[in-house]
């Protein structure tokens, strides 16, 4: 992914990104709950192009029985790319990449859950990718645990995904789709705004150690501003401001 | 499967309340037998599509993204671009879909949109030939299912229609030519009739669907033509009862036609 | 399937069909039960060139056990094809087009079985297609109607498949082969011929109401002449003409 | 699934029954302990197919169908036609038998068979060339087993060899030419044995399989030789049982034989 | 396989093969158990070019539940090829090959373990193709009769593989690759050495009674030098002289 | 199955008795916190592949095999070869694992190592073009694991990297040019940590692991470059935790190093 070579020239020569932005600044985010109505919570971030739903249900007894833990609930991500998210149309149902994701997010999400209430149960956690434009992760994460809280499920916080990366040798935060193919890094993370814990945490690329914590610091920095927006929209919903449910 | 996707477990009493509203002529939603829940439509929503449509039947949402692409044509059509649908059931839109390859009831559906589209030669297939024989568009019309409350026949037939109507041929990106909009011959709309006790309702919701015993959709064109049925459950109809639904069908279709080509809310920001 | 444009002329100026047959004949429909010992009951049709074999087993215990219903039979029918059943070879195993056929069939042999007399079991019907000619479904729910039947399975009726359709403008009854690949629609239907109600009905092509009401009528007046024959058949083996179950 | 299959549930005193016929020469069924089932053979059932036959072996019945399509070599062997062999062990055959991919017992049964057609060259593949290293006649045998009553190796390979034997190379309907009787070199018969205590009968049926410990499959050629054997099922056989239960095969192989080309019952309608 | 043509001459003009060995000679084979630390019993294996390793897990409480059988354990071999071990890359997982392969493999364990003192157990047994160079089959099972042992599960004898065939009209021992791919017969059999029983026979090619029975002889009799081999392995094992188990 | 393959049930006692170990700075099998298993290479070991290495990491044993084969390049990348990478997790291997497709623990697996070894651009797949646009060579890294006692990550890293370096381009077999080594630009090492109450040790061992509640595997080059991270399991770590686990891993990266490029048996027989 990282490393293609290219011609296009990321940053310009005052210091701005193809689309305008600061290194250090993020593309405009939407967040909203209550989308879902079907589900026990739901939620759906714009975040630069990438538009994302998220829906838990449960917790629900897990099944098939022998998933079951007897000591606490089981969370169970389940991240998926729509056939028409991506440029050229994608094969529906999970490939490589996706397993691992809703691997690495199962996890990152079980971190902050108080799993031990609900032993033998599931929470499913559902993150439809229906347009991707680079950090869909980090941005489905967020959605997730925006979803999470709209479902009511007890958490020790919220978490918050961002990324960081390094193009045309500069270290840059939250790469749009250009930067992502053409980059030299992504370091997506996750996590806990209010102890900067570091619940997702991955890396692909070329990068110093100086260059990795600058990106780390910066992907960390911006998380607690997205912390304030998932804040926001929740009251707002709890407010009734955009939400029936 | 089968029976959980359309069955569920409604208790006796709100069957019976249904029944009862039924009798005067009322649905427990307030609707009319033959009033469809309120349409909205977002066309453009999906950038990265060639079409696509986000539409909202009542409290159920699909999102359908078409995307086209040069391919090889089938031997025995070389002259004919190539139309195929799939719909995903994804977990996410209801606690009794559940991940892994399609079930029955998401072929079902996609064939069932699928059938509404070829049948009426909805897409001008024709005028997507690249080079005969070698090269022609190949249309992928992908439904995704976002919230399920009833009747996703009718609502990834309408969502299917608008996006293709939304739909370029991105000529251009695969330097074929330049781009132009998909064309269009025809507008089939399919109309789903659920069977309550004795009473037939279009555009059943899910409680409705869930103590339903028959259901028949019929997709119908903007020349009064029929272009596919579909009957579905474990109840029967009689001859008289769908000759009636196929002409409520026509009626209705028609207004739901209308919504689709007109009343579109426009492309998102 | 339907709809492709062909020179092929298939009705003539005498407006007879391309086998010689009137727009409201049958083709010849040979009928026999009992030819599957292993099953709880089974027959065998030959609808023109269609050869279909239909066994029943059941009621028995459902598993896997999520699938039972507390309160009724469930009615599994499978319809497949044969490898070598149609022109080009099939690739074993169910497509989607087998897979919605089994759906709808199971759907319409439930609605006349008395379910509810055997809860928690599975009444599982097998419909193989072992040469396909057309109107494989209504020949094939016709042989496992009677395979329901000589299975001793309680029924309020039997059930009758028969198909209509149009072809060079003309609506007729049964279509074949050449008349399905190249004509303009197709109304497959399956009845209850004691009350005239329809179990199965699903149509494909373009038609005005007229021309669909004619199909519908034409196939339901040629179902009740298929239902005298499964009668015939059904008292032969019991009067052990040719069935030595 | 393996115990499933071949051993069932029969009851302790039928075992022993059929173990006290054994002692006095004879078997459930009546039969010798060398004598087969009756055959019947019904050749060119399947009009669709290039080659069919229907064959009963006592109450197993198996439906084979043969088709023939042009494809490519193989790299290794580009002067070569292609054969290929696959058995569907349909639910409509036996109560025991499970929809879904292929079990073991049908890639077994389907290699077996596959090997005695393969290994004595049966069909002559060398004729089957179209155009060397680039296009071959591809020989497909689908073996749809119909009725399950014991020993299905022997029904299926009587079967495909009858197919076999009824088979026409379309090269008309793919316009390579004139149409061909298949060629066949040579006539390879599998004959199946059941040990069951201390006797070993020839094609067993179900109930003698259902107590069976060891099973060995013989095929031999018309020539009097051995082409493929396999040994089934937990338990073994002495070095001096499989001398005799090869010497037996070629026996019954040959009568066997004689009824597939011979005593076909000839075409129907 | 067996059959394809070639110019290569197998037996030279002094009767000797394309290695060098005898026409009753055996390749090189070397053993070694408790190479797998993790598994109840395991055991490696050198035969010419194949290099095999086999494990076995259990007697354990067999999944799912419908595979038990109450009266005794079942034995579940799985026979598996590295996608490496082969010239051409082979994809990972079963192919209908090793499907039959390990079918076979686990009716010829069976017949030698005391399988009815675990009623609803399963004793697992995989054996891993790291390598292959013909023959696979027999040293596989050799190798499993190996670590079955190792595993300390009670059995009535080892099992032995073997393999004879025919080459440039020859009759042979142990056929390696060349011969494999262009000779005329191949007889993998697997005996009970003590008793003389067989357990796995198999047979493709064209053979003579005569030849038949003259391959059987031979891999028999070698089935008893190799089965020195297993108890001499055992031996040191439980002598300790090359593992530490 | 998440919970299955990093957790087991380790019994409490087990845990408290590791902690304690941790508190006097040492390990349930006595190493240090940065002290790394003995580590056994042994390439050359599959005669059949390319490349290969059978690795031993303390008792976890993995075996990978590098196979070389000519193909077609990706259209964005046609001046590029292609590198793919598998692990197979057979259950030979442990008692948690299944026969069947990957598992997510494998697809994890695979993937952290091919980022390691992809983003650092360690084989120079520019170098691997036989004809523009047209045939490049495929390099196969697959991984089968032969016996699990923890730390997969870095076995599995260091066996990949192992085989590599010990593989040969088979252009004379494919009739493309001479054999050439294959060529490498750099040599990226994982090195795993687990967190085990406060404590962070490298190259965990099956128990370790077991009671672990987060993980992180850090991928360096010998320039000092990081190239690839994955935190896993269900802890967290502080910003403070990772920034001393990469410089942890930069050095004992740099000591695992040098003995896969200097310290290897040799090959064998």
């Amino acid at each position: 992914m990282m490393g293609m070579k290219s011609d296009i020239k990321l940053i310009d020569d005052n210091g701005l990104r193809i689309d305008g932005r600061l290194p250090n600044q993020l593309r405009p985010i939407k967040m909203e709950v209550g989308v879902v109505k079907r589900a026990n919570g739901s939620a759906y971030i714009e975040w630069g192009g990438n538009k994302i739903m998220a829906a838990v249900y449960g917790p629900r007894e897990a099944y098939p029985k022998h998933v079951q833990e007897s000591d606490r609930a089981i969370i169970r991500a389940r991240y998926n790319m729509a056939a028409f998210s991506v440029d050229e149309r994608k094969r529906p149902g999970p490939d490589r990449r996706s397993v691992e994701l809703s691997k690495v997010i199962s996890e990152a999400l079980t971190s902050v859950v108080f799993v031990e209430k609900f032993p033998r149960t599931a929470i499913d956690v559902y993150i439809e990718v229906l347009q991707a434009d680079a950090g869909t992760r980090v941005a489905g994460i967020t959605a997730a645990s925006l979803a999470l809280a709209h479902a009511g499920i007890p958490m020790r916080d919220l978490v918050v995904g961002c990324a960081a990366g390094k193009v045309d040798g500069v270290v840059v935060l939250d790469l749009n789709k250009e930067e992502d193919n053409f980059g030299e890094a992504d370091v997506p993370m996750a996590i806990l705004p209010r102890t900067g814990e570091i619940a997702l945490l991955q890396m692909d690329g070329d990068l110093t150690y100086e260059e990795l914590t600058n990106a780390m610091e910066m992907a960390m920095d911006a998380a607690r501003e997205i912390y304030k927006m998932e804040i926001e929209t929740l009251k707002s919903a709890y407010r009734g401001d955009d939400d029936d449910n | 499967m089968t029976t959980k996707f359309s069955e569920g477990v409604v208790a006796e009493s709100k069957r019976n309340y249904i029944k009862k509203l039924a009798l005067q002529g009322t649905r427990i939603d307030g609707r009319g037998f033959d009033e469809v829940r309120p349409i909205k439509i977002k066309t453009g929503f999906i950038k990265r599509a060639d079409g696509s449509a986000l539409v909202e039947l009542g409290d159920t949402k699909v999102l359908v993204g078409v995307k086209i692409e040069p391919g090889e044509p089938f031997p025995d059509t070389p002259n004919m671009g190539i139309m195929t649908t799939n719909v995903e059931l994804v977990p996410l839109a209801s606690p009794t879909f559940e991940p892994g390859p399609p079930s029955e009831e998401a072929i079902e559906l996609a064939r069932v949109v699928d059938r509404g589209i070829r049948e009426s030669h909805a897409i001008d297939l024709e005028k997507l030939v690249i080079e005969e024989g070698e090269k022609v568009w190949v249309v992928f019309i992908d439904m995704h299912v976002l919230d399920y409350h009833g009747n996703l026949f009718d609502a990834c037939g309408i969502a299917a229609l608008a996006a293709l109507n939304d739909a370029i041929v991105p000529a251009e990106r695969f330097e074929v030519g330049e781009d132009f909009k998909l064309p269009m011959n025809h507008y089939p709309v399919p109309v789903t009739f659920a069977k309550i006790g004795e009473w037939i309702v279009a555009d059943p919701n899910l409680d409705e669907e869930s103590i339903a015993k028959a259901r028949l959709t019929v997709t119908t064109s903007e020349e009064g033509k029929i272009n596919a049925m579909q009957k579905g459950l474990y109840g029967t109809f009689t001859y008289e009862e769908v000759k009636k639904v196929i002409n409520r069908s026509l009626s209705i279709g028609q207004k739901v036609r209308e919504q689709i080509l007109g009343g579109a809310d426009g492309e998102e920001n």
